[in-house]
Protein backbone atom coordinates (compact mmCIF):
# COMPACT_ATOMS: atom_id res chain seq x y z
CA UNK A 1 0.00 0.00 0.00
CA UNK A 2 3.42 2.24 0.51
CA UNK A 3 4.65 1.01 -2.39
CA UNK A 4 4.55 3.90 -4.81
CA UNK A 5 6.13 6.23 -2.13
CA UNK A 6 9.55 5.14 -3.25
CA UNK A 7 10.12 5.32 -7.04
CA UNK A 8 12.59 4.83 -9.74
CA UNK A 9 12.32 6.75 -13.18
CA UNK A 10 14.44 6.96 -16.17
CA UNK A 11 13.07 10.15 -16.84
CA UNK A 12 14.71 13.79 -15.26
CA UNK A 13 12.13 15.20 -12.89
CA UNK A 14 11.62 18.03 -10.81
CA UNK A 15 10.33 17.79 -7.02
CA UNK A 16 7.66 20.28 -6.82
CA UNK A 17 5.01 17.50 -8.59
CA UNK A 18 5.99 15.20 -5.86
CA UNK A 19 5.72 17.91 -3.10
CA UNK A 20 2.57 19.21 -4.25
CA UNK A 21 1.25 15.13 -3.16
CA UNK A 22 2.62 15.68 0.30
CA UNK A 23 0.29 18.46 0.71
CA UNK A 24 -1.28 18.47 4.53
CA UNK A 25 -2.91 20.62 6.81
CA UNK A 26 -1.44 18.95 9.67
CA UNK A 27 2.20 19.38 8.62
CA UNK A 28 3.90 22.44 9.73
CA UNK A 29 7.24 21.32 8.30
CA UNK A 30 8.57 20.02 5.21
CA UNK A 31 12.21 19.15 4.45
CA UNK A 32 13.67 17.60 1.30
CA UNK A 33 17.24 16.51 -0.06
CA UNK A 34 18.20 16.28 -3.66
CA UNK A 35 21.09 14.79 -4.92
CA UNK A 36 22.31 16.85 -7.53
CA UNK A 37 25.25 15.01 -10.59
CA UNK A 38 28.34 17.00 -9.32
CA UNK A 39 31.00 17.90 -12.40
CA UNK A 40 33.88 16.16 -9.91
CA UNK A 41 34.53 13.94 -7.60
CA UNK A 42 37.45 12.86 -5.56
CA UNK A 43 39.24 15.34 -7.20
CA UNK A 44 38.15 14.17 -11.30
CA UNK A 45 36.09 15.73 -13.77
CA UNK A 46 32.76 14.03 -13.90
CA UNK A 47 31.09 14.23 -17.45
CA UNK A 48 27.92 12.38 -16.69
CA UNK A 49 26.75 9.94 -14.49
CA UNK A 50 25.14 6.13 -14.89
CA UNK A 51 22.51 4.86 -12.75
CA UNK A 52 21.81 1.06 -12.79
CA UNK A 53 19.28 -0.45 -10.39
CA UNK A 54 18.35 -3.95 -8.89
CA UNK A 55 14.32 -2.62 -10.08
CA UNK A 56 12.71 -5.39 -7.45
CA UNK A 57 14.90 -5.55 -4.68
CA UNK A 58 15.25 -1.62 -4.87
CA UNK A 59 12.01 -1.12 -4.60
CA UNK A 60 11.33 -2.98 -1.76
CA UNK A 61 13.99 -1.77 0.33
CA UNK A 62 13.18 1.51 -0.40
CA UNK A 63 9.77 0.87 0.87
CA UNK A 64 10.98 -0.76 4.06
CA UNK A 65 13.14 2.42 4.76
CA UNK A 66 10.44 4.94 4.40
CA UNK A 67 8.69 2.24 6.93
CA UNK A 68 11.25 2.46 8.95
CA UNK A 69 11.10 6.39 8.79
CA UNK A 70 7.64 6.23 9.86
CA UNK A 71 7.71 4.07 12.69
CA UNK A 72 11.24 5.76 14.23
CA UNK A 73 10.06 9.39 13.63
CA UNK A 74 7.27 11.29 14.28
CA UNK A 75 6.75 12.48 10.72
CA UNK A 76 3.27 13.01 8.69
CA UNK A 77 4.81 11.45 5.33
CA UNK A 78 7.70 10.26 3.28
CA UNK A 79 8.56 10.24 0.12
CA UNK A 80 11.44 9.35 -2.33
CA UNK A 81 12.35 9.04 -5.87
CA UNK A 82 15.80 7.45 -7.29
CA UNK A 83 17.03 8.55 -10.89
CA UNK A 84 18.14 5.67 -13.25
CA UNK A 85 20.10 5.56 -16.72
CA UNK A 86 22.22 8.42 -17.75
CA UNK A 87 22.25 11.61 -16.26
CA UNK A 88 24.10 14.95 -16.99
CA UNK A 89 25.88 17.12 -14.77
CA UNK A 90 23.23 19.09 -12.68
CA UNK A 91 20.36 16.88 -12.86
CA UNK A 92 18.65 15.32 -10.51
CA UNK A 93 19.76 12.31 -8.82
CA UNK A 94 17.79 11.34 -6.01
CA UNK A 95 14.74 13.38 -3.95
CA UNK A 96 13.85 13.03 -0.67
CA UNK A 97 11.20 15.06 1.43
CA UNK A 98 9.35 14.53 4.33
CA UNK A 99 6.26 16.57 6.62
CA UNK A 100 5.50 16.30 10.13
CA UNK A 101 4.29 18.76 12.60
CA UNK A 102 7.93 20.29 13.37
CA UNK A 103 10.92 20.21 12.15
CA UNK A 104 13.27 18.69 14.09
CA UNK A 105 11.42 15.26 13.28
CA UNK A 106 11.31 15.87 9.56
CA UNK A 107 15.28 16.82 9.49
CA UNK A 108 16.12 13.86 11.30
CA UNK A 109 13.70 11.80 8.90
CA UNK A 110 14.92 13.23 5.84
CA UNK A 111 18.41 12.91 6.71
CA UNK A 112 17.98 8.92 7.65
CA UNK A 113 16.10 8.17 4.67
CA UNK A 114 18.67 9.73 2.28
CA UNK A 115 21.65 8.00 4.72
CA UNK A 116 19.86 4.70 3.97
CA UNK A 117 19.26 4.79 0.83
CA UNK A 118 22.42 5.51 -0.29
CA UNK A 119 23.90 2.62 1.72
CA UNK A 120 21.52 -0.45 1.13
CA UNK A 121 18.83 0.26 -1.75
CA UNK A 122 20.83 -1.64 -4.75
CA UNK A 123 21.28 1.20 -7.09
CA UNK A 124 25.11 1.87 -8.46
CA UNK A 125 26.61 4.92 -9.75
CA UNK A 126 29.01 4.62 -12.54
CA UNK A 127 31.11 7.77 -13.27
CA UNK A 128 32.21 8.79 -16.77
CA UNK A 129 35.06 11.01 -16.52
CA UNK A 130 36.16 14.15 -18.68
CA UNK A 131 39.37 12.22 -19.54
CA UNK A 132 37.39 9.37 -21.27
CA UNK A 133 38.13 7.15 -18.23
CA UNK A 134 34.99 5.43 -16.27
CA UNK A 135 34.54 3.57 -12.90
CA UNK A 136 32.01 2.05 -10.43
CA UNK A 137 31.47 4.36 -7.14
CA UNK A 138 32.80 2.76 -4.59
CA UNK A 139 34.36 0.08 -6.05
CA UNK A 140 37.26 1.67 -6.51
CA UNK A 141 40.07 -0.79 -5.82
CA UNK A 142 38.15 -2.72 -8.91
CA UNK A 143 39.22 0.32 -11.58
CA UNK A 144 42.13 -1.43 -12.69
CA UNK A 145 40.67 -4.64 -13.71
CA UNK A 146 37.68 -2.35 -15.30
CA UNK A 147 39.50 -0.99 -17.90
CA UNK A 148 40.06 -4.58 -19.98
CA UNK A 149 36.66 -4.43 -20.99
CA UNK B 1 22.76 -30.59 -10.95
CA UNK B 2 20.77 -27.58 -9.93
CA UNK B 3 19.56 -25.13 -12.32
CA UNK B 4 20.27 -21.31 -11.12
CA UNK B 5 18.30 -18.10 -12.72
CA UNK B 6 21.28 -15.25 -12.04
CA UNK B 7 21.04 -11.87 -12.92
CA UNK B 8 24.12 -9.12 -13.38
CA UNK B 9 24.07 -5.97 -12.37
CA UNK B 10 26.89 -2.91 -12.46
CA UNK B 11 30.09 -4.16 -12.47
CA UNK B 12 29.54 -7.93 -12.40
CA UNK B 13 27.70 -7.40 -15.36
CA UNK B 14 30.09 -5.80 -17.48
CA UNK B 15 32.66 -8.75 -15.86
CA UNK B 16 29.88 -11.00 -17.21
CA UNK B 17 29.36 -9.09 -20.27
CA UNK B 18 25.51 -9.93 -20.23
CA UNK B 19 22.89 -9.13 -17.77
CA UNK B 20 21.74 -12.88 -16.98
CA UNK B 21 22.50 -16.79 -16.86
CA UNK B 22 20.46 -19.79 -16.68
CA UNK B 23 23.02 -21.43 -14.65
CA UNK B 24 23.98 -25.26 -14.23
CA UNK B 25 25.79 -26.09 -11.37
CA UNK B 26 26.12 -28.31 -7.77
CA UNK B 27 27.34 -25.60 -5.58
CA UNK B 28 25.68 -25.66 -2.32
CA UNK B 29 25.38 -22.29 -1.07
CA UNK B 30 25.33 -18.95 -2.74
CA UNK B 31 28.64 -18.48 -1.40
CA UNK B 32 29.94 -21.51 -3.30
CA UNK B 33 28.07 -20.44 -6.62
CA UNK B 34 29.63 -17.02 -6.46
CA UNK B 35 33.15 -18.74 -5.60
CA UNK B 36 32.50 -20.38 -8.81
CA UNK B 37 30.98 -17.87 -11.06
CA UNK B 38 34.34 -15.35 -9.50
CA UNK B 39 36.68 -17.52 -10.93
CA UNK B 40 34.82 -18.54 -13.88
CA UNK B 41 34.38 -14.88 -15.25
CA UNK B 42 37.07 -13.41 -12.97
CA UNK B 43 35.05 -10.66 -10.61
CA UNK B 44 36.88 -8.88 -9.30
CA UNK B 45 35.19 -8.64 -5.34
CA UNK B 46 35.56 -11.08 -2.99
CA UNK B 47 32.63 -12.58 -1.16
CA UNK B 48 33.03 -10.40 1.97
CA UNK B 49 32.27 -7.35 -0.59
CA UNK B 50 28.95 -8.28 -1.65
CA UNK B 51 25.89 -9.38 -0.15
CA UNK B 52 23.13 -11.64 -2.43
CA UNK B 53 19.64 -11.71 -3.18
CA UNK B 54 17.82 -15.37 -3.53
CA UNK B 55 14.10 -14.64 -4.98
CA UNK B 56 14.45 -10.64 -4.48
CA UNK B 57 15.46 -10.96 -1.14
CA UNK B 58 18.49 -10.67 0.42
CA UNK B 59 20.02 -13.31 1.98
CA UNK B 60 23.17 -14.81 3.66
CA UNK B 61 25.91 -15.99 2.12
CA UNK B 62 25.51 -19.77 3.60
CA UNK B 63 21.79 -19.99 2.23
CA UNK B 64 21.78 -23.43 0.35
CA UNK B 65 20.60 -22.97 -3.19
CA UNK B 66 17.56 -24.78 -4.91
CA UNK B 67 16.70 -25.44 -9.01
CA UNK B 68 14.98 -22.26 -9.65
CA UNK B 69 16.33 -20.15 -7.57
CA UNK B 70 16.83 -16.25 -9.26
CA UNK B 71 20.15 -15.08 -7.32
CA UNK B 72 21.71 -11.13 -7.35
CA UNK B 73 25.21 -10.72 -6.57
CA UNK B 74 25.28 -7.34 -5.21
CA UNK B 75 28.22 -4.95 -5.72
CA UNK B 76 28.90 -2.31 -3.35
CA UNK B 77 25.91 0.18 -3.57
CA UNK B 78 26.42 3.67 -4.62
CA UNK B 79 22.92 5.45 -4.91
CA UNK B 80 22.04 9.13 -4.64
CA UNK C 1 26.24 42.28 -2.41
CA UNK C 2 24.40 39.30 -0.47
CA UNK C 3 21.48 41.84 0.76
CA UNK C 4 19.27 39.63 -2.01
CA UNK C 5 19.46 36.18 -0.42
CA UNK C 6 16.84 37.02 2.13
CA UNK C 7 13.80 38.50 0.94
CA UNK C 8 10.44 38.92 2.36
CA UNK C 9 7.71 38.73 0.05
CA UNK C 10 3.81 39.53 0.88
CA UNK C 11 2.90 37.18 -1.80
CA UNK C 12 2.01 33.29 -2.33
CA UNK C 13 5.30 31.44 -3.17
CA UNK C 14 6.37 28.64 -4.51
CA UNK C 15 10.10 27.03 -4.12
CA UNK C 16 11.10 26.08 -7.05
CA UNK C 17 11.64 28.90 -8.74
CA UNK C 18 14.06 29.98 -6.58
CA UNK C 19 15.92 26.35 -6.27
CA UNK C 20 16.46 26.94 -10.39
CA UNK C 21 18.62 30.52 -8.90
CA UNK C 22 20.78 28.31 -6.90
CA UNK C 23 22.14 25.95 -9.86
CA UNK C 24 25.44 25.13 -9.66
CA UNK C 25 27.38 22.21 -11.30
CA UNK C 26 29.92 21.98 -8.13
CA UNK C 27 26.84 21.57 -5.61
CA UNK C 28 26.04 17.53 -5.40
CA UNK C 29 23.80 18.09 -2.46
CA UNK C 30 20.20 20.64 -2.52
CA UNK C 31 18.31 20.40 1.56
CA UNK C 32 15.55 22.55 1.57
CA UNK C 33 13.09 23.74 4.80
CA UNK C 34 9.37 24.84 4.18
CA UNK C 35 7.52 26.51 6.88
CA UNK C 36 3.78 25.20 5.95
CA UNK C 37 0.94 26.78 7.87
CA UNK C 38 -1.08 24.48 9.86
CA UNK C 39 -4.55 23.90 10.70
CA UNK C 40 -3.77 23.69 14.27
CA UNK C 41 -1.41 24.93 17.26
CA UNK C 42 -1.13 23.77 20.85
CA UNK C 43 -4.57 22.30 21.29
CA UNK C 44 -6.33 25.03 18.67
CA UNK C 45 -7.72 24.42 15.22
CA UNK C 46 -5.92 28.02 13.65
CA UNK C 47 -7.88 29.20 10.51
CA UNK C 48 -5.20 31.71 9.11
CA UNK C 49 -2.10 33.39 10.13
CA UNK C 50 -0.71 36.91 9.81
CA UNK C 51 3.16 37.31 9.76
CA UNK C 52 4.47 41.17 10.79
CA UNK C 53 8.16 42.09 10.09
CA UNK C 54 10.10 44.55 10.44
CA UNK C 55 11.56 45.05 7.46
CA UNK C 56 14.70 47.08 7.70
CA UNK C 57 16.01 44.72 10.87
CA UNK C 58 14.63 41.49 9.58
CA UNK C 59 16.09 41.73 6.22
CA UNK C 60 19.57 42.84 7.96
CA UNK C 61 19.40 39.57 10.77
CA UNK C 62 18.50 37.70 8.12
CA UNK C 63 21.30 38.26 5.56
CA UNK C 64 23.35 37.97 8.66
CA UNK C 65 22.28 34.38 9.28
CA UNK C 66 23.10 33.44 5.73
CA UNK C 67 26.71 34.98 6.36
CA UNK C 68 27.08 33.18 9.33
CA UNK C 69 26.24 29.69 7.84
CA UNK C 70 28.60 30.59 4.77
CA UNK C 71 31.01 30.95 7.26
CA UNK C 72 30.59 28.41 9.66
CA UNK C 73 29.58 25.19 7.02
CA UNK C 74 31.19 24.09 3.88
CA UNK C 75 28.36 25.36 1.92
CA UNK C 76 28.13 26.77 -1.25
CA UNK C 77 25.17 28.90 -1.17
CA UNK C 78 21.95 29.40 1.00
CA UNK C 79 19.09 31.54 0.80
CA UNK C 80 15.56 31.92 2.87
CA UNK C 81 12.43 33.56 1.91
CA UNK C 82 10.47 34.49 4.25
CA UNK C 83 6.50 35.88 4.02
CA UNK C 84 4.67 38.55 5.54
CA UNK C 85 0.90 39.42 5.59
CA UNK C 86 -2.46 36.85 5.75
CA UNK C 87 -1.63 33.28 4.93
CA UNK C 88 -4.45 30.92 4.34
CA UNK C 89 -3.54 27.23 5.43
CA UNK C 90 -0.77 25.30 3.81
CA UNK C 91 0.53 27.92 2.53
CA UNK C 92 4.74 28.40 2.46
CA UNK C 93 5.47 30.42 5.38
CA UNK C 94 9.26 30.24 4.91
CA UNK C 95 11.43 28.34 2.92
CA UNK C 96 15.27 28.17 3.13
CA UNK C 97 17.67 26.19 0.45
CA UNK C 98 21.33 25.15 0.95
CA UNK C 99 23.56 23.45 -1.38
CA UNK C 100 26.93 22.10 -0.85
CA UNK C 101 29.48 19.30 -2.09
CA UNK C 102 27.98 17.30 0.61
CA UNK C 103 25.04 16.56 2.52
CA UNK C 104 26.27 16.44 5.68
CA UNK C 105 27.01 20.30 5.24
CA UNK C 106 24.06 21.20 3.37
CA UNK C 107 21.77 19.87 6.32
CA UNK C 108 23.22 21.34 8.91
CA UNK C 109 23.64 25.18 7.43
CA UNK C 110 19.94 24.42 6.40
CA UNK C 111 18.82 23.64 9.98
CA UNK C 112 21.11 26.40 11.39
CA UNK C 113 19.16 29.06 9.18
CA UNK C 114 15.84 28.14 10.14
CA UNK C 115 16.51 27.78 13.74
CA UNK C 116 18.45 31.37 13.94
CA UNK C 117 15.68 32.97 11.28
CA UNK C 118 12.92 31.64 14.11
CA UNK C 119 15.14 32.82 16.75
CA UNK C 120 16.43 35.99 16.05
CA UNK C 121 14.91 37.87 12.50
CA UNK C 122 11.78 40.30 14.03
CA UNK C 123 8.47 38.71 12.59
CA UNK C 124 5.80 38.18 14.55
CA UNK C 125 3.10 35.67 13.90
CA UNK C 126 -0.67 36.07 14.66
CA UNK C 127 -2.50 33.03 15.08
CA UNK C 128 -6.30 33.34 14.08
CA UNK C 129 -8.15 29.93 15.78
CA UNK C 130 -11.23 28.69 13.86
CA UNK C 131 -13.13 29.91 17.55
CA UNK C 132 -12.64 33.67 16.34
CA UNK C 133 -10.22 34.01 19.14
CA UNK C 134 -6.70 34.88 17.74
CA UNK C 135 -3.01 35.38 19.91
CA UNK C 136 0.48 36.67 19.24
CA UNK C 137 2.75 33.52 19.18
CA UNK C 138 5.22 33.44 21.78
CA UNK C 139 3.47 36.04 23.70
CA UNK C 140 0.93 33.76 25.44
CA UNK C 141 1.10 35.46 28.69
CA UNK C 142 0.09 38.78 27.34
CA UNK C 143 -3.36 36.90 25.82
CA UNK C 144 -5.52 38.25 28.34
CA UNK C 145 -4.93 41.55 27.36
CA UNK C 146 -5.02 41.53 23.75
CA UNK C 147 -8.60 40.92 23.80
CA UNK C 148 -9.94 44.46 25.12
CA UNK C 149 -8.14 45.82 21.26
CA UNK D 1 13.94 67.16 26.02
CA UNK D 2 14.50 65.36 22.90
CA UNK D 3 12.68 63.97 20.36
CA UNK D 4 12.31 60.13 19.40
CA UNK D 5 10.97 58.29 16.19
CA UNK D 6 9.29 55.32 17.49
CA UNK D 7 7.89 52.61 15.23
CA UNK D 8 5.73 49.64 16.11
CA UNK D 9 4.81 46.23 15.52
CA UNK D 10 3.19 43.07 16.99
CA UNK D 11 1.36 43.47 20.51
CA UNK D 12 2.91 46.73 20.98
CA UNK D 13 1.30 48.12 17.84
CA UNK D 14 -1.79 46.38 18.95
CA UNK D 15 -1.56 48.27 22.06
CA UNK D 16 -0.11 51.66 21.08
CA UNK D 17 -3.20 51.60 18.22
CA UNK D 18 -0.76 52.95 15.93
CA UNK D 19 2.41 52.34 13.48
CA UNK D 20 4.27 55.35 15.08
CA UNK D 21 4.66 58.07 17.12
CA UNK D 22 7.33 61.16 17.74
CA UNK D 23 7.70 61.40 21.29
CA UNK D 24 8.80 64.05 23.22
CA UNK D 25 10.74 62.65 26.13
CA UNK D 26 13.38 63.40 28.79
CA UNK D 27 14.26 59.46 28.81
CA UNK D 28 17.89 58.97 29.30
CA UNK D 29 17.66 55.43 27.61
CA UNK D 30 15.88 53.44 25.60
CA UNK D 31 15.12 51.34 28.56
CA UNK D 32 13.65 54.47 30.57
CA UNK D 33 11.54 55.19 27.37
CA UNK D 34 10.55 52.30 27.61
CA UNK D 35 9.11 52.21 31.10
CA UNK D 36 7.49 55.56 30.06
CA UNK D 37 5.46 54.19 27.06
CA UNK D 38 4.38 51.01 29.02
CA UNK D 39 2.97 53.11 31.67
CA UNK D 40 1.70 55.55 29.36
CA UNK D 41 0.13 52.52 26.92
CA UNK D 42 0.15 49.95 29.46
CA UNK D 43 2.05 47.79 27.07
CA UNK D 44 1.71 43.77 28.83
CA UNK D 45 5.90 43.11 28.19
CA UNK D 46 8.36 43.91 30.46
CA UNK D 47 11.91 45.18 29.89
CA UNK D 48 13.16 41.39 30.06
CA UNK D 49 10.51 40.24 27.68
CA UNK D 50 11.95 42.38 25.13
CA UNK D 51 14.78 44.13 22.72
CA UNK D 52 15.32 47.04 21.34
CA UNK D 53 16.81 48.80 17.96
CA UNK D 54 17.99 51.92 17.69
CA UNK D 55 18.57 53.32 14.14
CA UNK D 56 18.09 49.57 12.60
CA UNK D 57 20.26 48.11 14.78
CA UNK D 58 20.01 45.76 17.89
CA UNK D 59 21.42 47.85 20.98
CA UNK D 60 21.21 47.78 24.35
CA UNK D 61 18.09 48.94 26.68
CA UNK D 62 20.83 51.26 28.37
CA UNK D 63 21.80 52.83 25.31
CA UNK D 64 22.38 56.40 25.79
CA UNK D 65 18.97 58.32 23.63
CA UNK D 66 19.69 61.37 21.30
CA UNK D 67 17.05 63.59 19.53
CA UNK D 68 16.36 61.85 16.35
CA UNK D 69 16.65 58.48 17.30
CA UNK D 70 14.49 56.08 15.39
CA UNK D 71 13.53 53.36 18.09
CA UNK D 72 11.84 49.82 18.20
CA UNK D 73 11.04 48.16 20.72
CA UNK D 74 10.57 44.20 19.83
CA UNK D 75 8.72 41.76 21.32
CA UNK D 76 9.22 37.83 21.16
CA UNK D 77 10.02 37.22 17.80
CA UNK D 78 8.41 34.54 16.33
CA UNK D 79 9.16 33.94 12.27
CA UNK D 80 9.09 30.44 10.50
Amino acid sequence: MKANLFQLTSQSFQAHHFVREMENHAAGAYTSFEGWVRNHNEGKDVASLEYEAYPDLALKEGCRILAEALEKFDIIDSRCIHRTGHLQIGEIAVWVGTTAKHREEAFTACRYIIDEVKSRVPIWKKEHYADGDSGWVKCEHCASHIHRH
Amino acid sequence: MKNIHLQYFAILREFRGQNEDSWETTAATAGDLYEELKTEFKFPLTQKQIRVAINGEFSAMDSLLKTGDEVVYIPPVAGG
